[in-house]
């Protein structure tokens, strides 16, 4: 992550953009502006909307209605072929035919340019994504992180204002993926590129981007910094989709300083003040499971008893699910070797710094639906 | 999950019996007539070459051999320029789903048509008194009649007509596993509508077009009920060649010409087999 | 990405206008002729249902409908009842690459065989000094020897052998298409070799099946050459019907036959479309 | 997980079975014991026998060489139909032709139960998964948590000894995954069935398992229960695999009570005792990312000053990577709402509790190869 990206004002605007297929609304009055240099992610479930807006950005599919402007030019239907945007595509769709070096030049050779040129461009972008001396290899004979490095080259070699990244890692195993956000990054750094990408994981969004925007159901739900979406999520979806959540419904009974008390079916839980949050309104509380202390918490502000009901070993934490009354938690506790473990069946406290849990509306939709800068 | 080998090979015998006992024997035996002498209007059962020696001395034979082999050679071009587009349209899938189906019942329906009703439609077609020529002569734009019947054109437009569907089939199928996201990379990079199809869709459904062409030319290269019924006799090609030995008893004759036929059809299957092999991407 | 709709339309154009020119318009030309008269050995243009009138109340013309779904349902039947297994086999893929190759040869190669070649070695066969006959008579198993040719067994044999590449097609396309897993759950589920395979194979390529007599009956249904070779004018089927009238310059006649024989092509494809979309799975 | 899970004795035996593919090794020579009533994992990258292995038990395959024992009896060429086993494929197979009824219902039907027993049988399997009242339905009117639940009640119907899961859940999307898990844990425990699944997702087998036996290239590396396997890694492949972990090579410089003192590029660290380490011996200090603490971090016995060279959100935590010299750290803090962050380019103290590093050999292969209870 890159906080210091420089900011050149808005390369990709999308306004007001719907898309239908056939009866089904794909896309719903999506707008949002992205940055010059920025790595943008759309994130979301699948069938969410989020690949169709790249694919209107790239000028694939053309909306119904609302438009998008590339560096301030209105795209109208500008075939992708004329657009300043290439696409890493979610299966790579390398040609299968040529070579990784025929693969790279396609697009110069498509400007016709002359050969010399082609061939120090295509050098000098196999060396960008670390495949120098695999020039000459058919496409078959590389492995899976090759393959999704000659597509990212073949991409890049063109010099586009924005790279479109559609899922680009989601056929990559665990660790290899890892690895290659990190090297994305790197990239998307050193090129100064703008980069917009789509992915259904959220772990790879807040890795890897400057702003995430969330998507379901096509519909934008929240546009913002990695920190800002999983801290303060606008809306239960974006609450639960980001990471784990504890949500507790309940009915405001006051305020004090900074946070407010809410009263969740016998139990009453305190959380930081909203300011929109009024006394008697129905609404969620949203904490997230690591921010739960258990076994010596009683001396938090709203500390309460709970039955442990189950536990997972996750590696790095071990995950408890507890019984409050009504209220059920999930809390994950960084675990040591050594550390104490609480049984299925023990009693615990638990509870945690009211200004680590937000409110949230209770009802499923977003009070400004729609969402975007 | 397997099945044990004796129960499988006990599935495989009525079809092996039967190409055993009616394919392999049959022909063999067959052919062995071309080793006999046909003399006076009977078969002599002596082991000689000589019906070979009079094939390949009579110049007849090579003219035969050589309008068969264009037959071929032309019907399979004609067959595949016209059936490509064909595939590919029904691949793009612009058409909506009612004008395909209407599309591909027009396209496979010779299938239904028994060949010898289909031909006799041709026959009123194209002949000097048919609808063709009365339609050009009432236009004013021949005089005399156009010879279309009883010719190579009259034969090569039929089997074009009839092998359509064969040729459509197997590039239609090579298509259908075509990666469309290929096509949105080129046109991503840079490619306009041409040089996406020269470049990207052309080179990898070439196993495809290849398929059609063994198909077209083999079976164009047997072709039997259409030039013995459109060509008038003038259409002289192997089959009909095979057929008017045998009919007239001289079967070594006949048996030589079929085991030509054998062998430029074998020979066609390994020279298309050969380019498929070395296709990219196959 | 798809092209203009223009630019596709003038792609399909060429295919469209052969479609056209050469299969409907003559088509209806000569279906034309059944309702023309013929007498007195010339072609009367009235326009009458007369010659449908003739057909109908022929008794002769049922014989010759009968004889021809006859035939096209015992040798479909057949047909299928042969590839079956060899589809399955292999699909399974217990032979050997080696072992496969040399079958699906065998197994395809009568399309590189012209029909006439095939027909005359049949001739040798089971002619009443044919091979069959000579050996079975050798072996002492039959006294007279059995009539093999110019009837229905000869012209099914035949038949059944041809279309089994047609057959084998669609089944084993089918089958490929098969999780194999499936086979493996019902194992794990204690179901047997028999039992897996009426419980989830058969079901499951009964597509397959549907598809393959869809092909084997419309084929059987309007073959020509063989009832015409083998069947010795003893096996009147529709196509020969066709044939026949046309050839006594009774083109009324030939086209209302050819109108029947069309007619129950058209109805054998929707009844068996109508099974394939009742199908479980499809 | 259920610490107290009832032991039965060896139910499944796996005795040194080796399995070709042609040229190729599936599995080498691999041992090991289930316990009767136990989850057990078996846990690897993709081609690393696993499955194999699975396939094995189930009788799919045939060992080349040894043998497999369920409840005592060895199986040898048994098939799958007459083993006391069942098995959830991967992709289900579930049969599309028949309804959900039909489906759970297939392998009574098999054994030729009457009706009655068929009907009752199959509605409690399916309200043992939380799927009543769906009896009707076709295979593809289900969405892939409830076919998911179908593969399960068709393969526990059956009253198994032993089911067998080959990565049940892999085609779940991640919080349906992550519900399965919970789920799939209640089942066993309430059944006290034999569960042995097949995965390539570490944190699913730590989280559902009592024991994991991490499978590379044929070689079971380590047998153990999750949090043994994740904290004692017998080589450098499991600790890998098993989560994140900074493997540090060096050499022994002498050991101080409990710990021992490694010289990797000038820095020294220390981890804990192994008791087969010897001094000038070349070997690995293995330490989790969770495990190391930065910034306040001067007063540990083996703190040493790093820079901060990138660094990721991830939700629950801010992944650094630092570097001290030629050595390259992986650190994952805690992150806390308003919790201080570090930024790329700064210099930062770090180090690590030594009893939270443990050792494992240099070389890949594990010391005695080949692993088991």
């Amino acid at each position: 992550m890159a906080p210091d990206a420089p900011s050149r004002g808005a390369e990709v605007e999308v306004r007001a953009i719907t898309k239908r297929f056939g009866a089904v609304v794909a896309v719903r009055s999506v707008s949002f502006v992205i940055r010059g240099g920025e790595f943008f992610s759309l994130l979301g479930p699948s069938g969410c909307g989020k690949t169709t807006t790249l694919r209107v950005i790239g000028g694939f599919e053309h909306a119904d209605e609302g438009e998008v402007a590339i560096g301030g030019t209105p795209m109208g239907r500008t075939p992708p072929n004329r657009r300043p945007t290439n696409m890493v595509f979610q299966r790579l769709a390398l040609f299968p035919h040529y070579t990784v070096f025929e693969n790279v030049a396609f697009g110069l050779r498509m400007k016709r340019l002359p050969e010399e040129e082609i061939r120090q461009r295509v050098g000098e972008a196999l060396e960008l994504v670390q495949m120098p001396g695999l020039a000459g290899r058919k496409i078959s004979e590389l492995s899976g992180g090759q393959q999704q490095r000659v597509a990212l080259a073949r991409a890049l070699v063109n010099r586009p204002r924005v790279l479109l990244l559609d899922e680009p890692l989601s056929s990559l195993d665990l660790k290899l993926r890892l690895q290659m956000q990190e090297e994305l990054k790197r990239l998307q750094r050193e090129l100064g590129t703008t980069f917009v990408s789509v992915t259904h994981d959220p772990g790879e969004a807040l890795a890897m981007s400057d702003r995430v925007g969330v998507m379901d159901s096509g519909i934008l739900h929240q546009v913002g910094a990695p920190m800002e979406i999983y801290e303060r999520p606008r809306n239960r979806f974006v609450a639960n989709f980001i990471g784990d959540a504890n949500l507790i419904d309940g009915v405001v009974q006051g305020t004090d300083g900074d946070t407010v008390a809410v009263r969740a079916g016998g139990v009453v839980v305190r959380a930081r003040r909203a300011g929109w949050e009024q006394i008697g309104q129905t609404l969620t509380v949203c904490v997230r499971p690591e921010r739960i202390q258990i076994g010596a918490a009683a001396d938090l502000p709203n500390a309460f008893r709970g039955r442990v009901e189950d536990w997972a070993f996750s590696g790095s934490m071990v995950k408890y699910r507890l019984a409050a009354g009504p209220v059920r938690l999930h809390a994950a506790v960084p675990y040591l070797n050594g550390a104490p473990l609480f049984q299925v069946g023990e009693e615990v406290a638990a509870g945690w710094d009211p200004m680590q849990a937000v409110l949230v509306p209770t009802e499923a939709a977003a009070p400004g639906a729609g969402g975007g800068p | 999950m397997r099945i044990q080998g004796t129960l499988l090979w006990g599935l495989l015998a009525p079809a092996l019996g039967l190409m055993a006992l009616f394919y392999v024997v049959p022909l063999g035996v067959y052919f062995l007539n071309s080793f006999h002498l046909f003399r006076d209007g009977r078969i002599i059962p002596v082991w000689t070459l000589a019906t070979y020696v009079e094939f390949f001395t009579d110049p007849f034979s090579y003219r035969i051999i050589g309008r068969s082999l264009q037959l071929a050679v032309i019907v399979t071009s004609l067959t595949i320029l016209v059936a490509y587009p064909v595939a590919y349209a029904l691949h793009t899938r612009v058409a909506r789903p009612g004008v395909r189906a209407a599309l591909a019942l027009l396209l496979f329906s010779p299938l239904m048509v028994s060949v010898v009703v289909r031909t006799y439609g041709w026959l009123i077609l194209l002949a000097n008194q048919g609808l063709v020529n009365t339609l050009l002569r009432a236009a004013r734009v021949i005089e005399t009649p156009l010879t279309l019947l009883f010719n190579m054109p009259g034969v090569v437009i039929s089997l074009t007509h009839i092998f359509l569907p064969f040729a459509i089939f197997p590039m239609y199928s090579v298509m259908g596993k075509l990666d469309l996201t290929l096509k949105e990379a080129a046109r991503d990079l840079g490619a306009g509508w041409w040089d996406t199809f020269t470049h990207i869709t052309l080179p990898l459904t070439m196993p495809g077009v290849v398929a059609a062409a063994l198909i077209c030319f083999t079976l164009s290269l047997s072709a039997f009920v259409t030039p013995q019924l459109l060509g008038g006799g003038r259409v002289q090609v192997l089959p009909l060649a095979v057929y008017n030995s045998t009919v007239e008893i001289n079967w070594p004759a006949g048996a030589v010409a079929g085991l030509v036929l054998l062998v430029l059809s074998i020979l066609a299957v390994r020279a298309l087999n050969a380019v498929i092999r070395r296709l990219p991407g196959v």
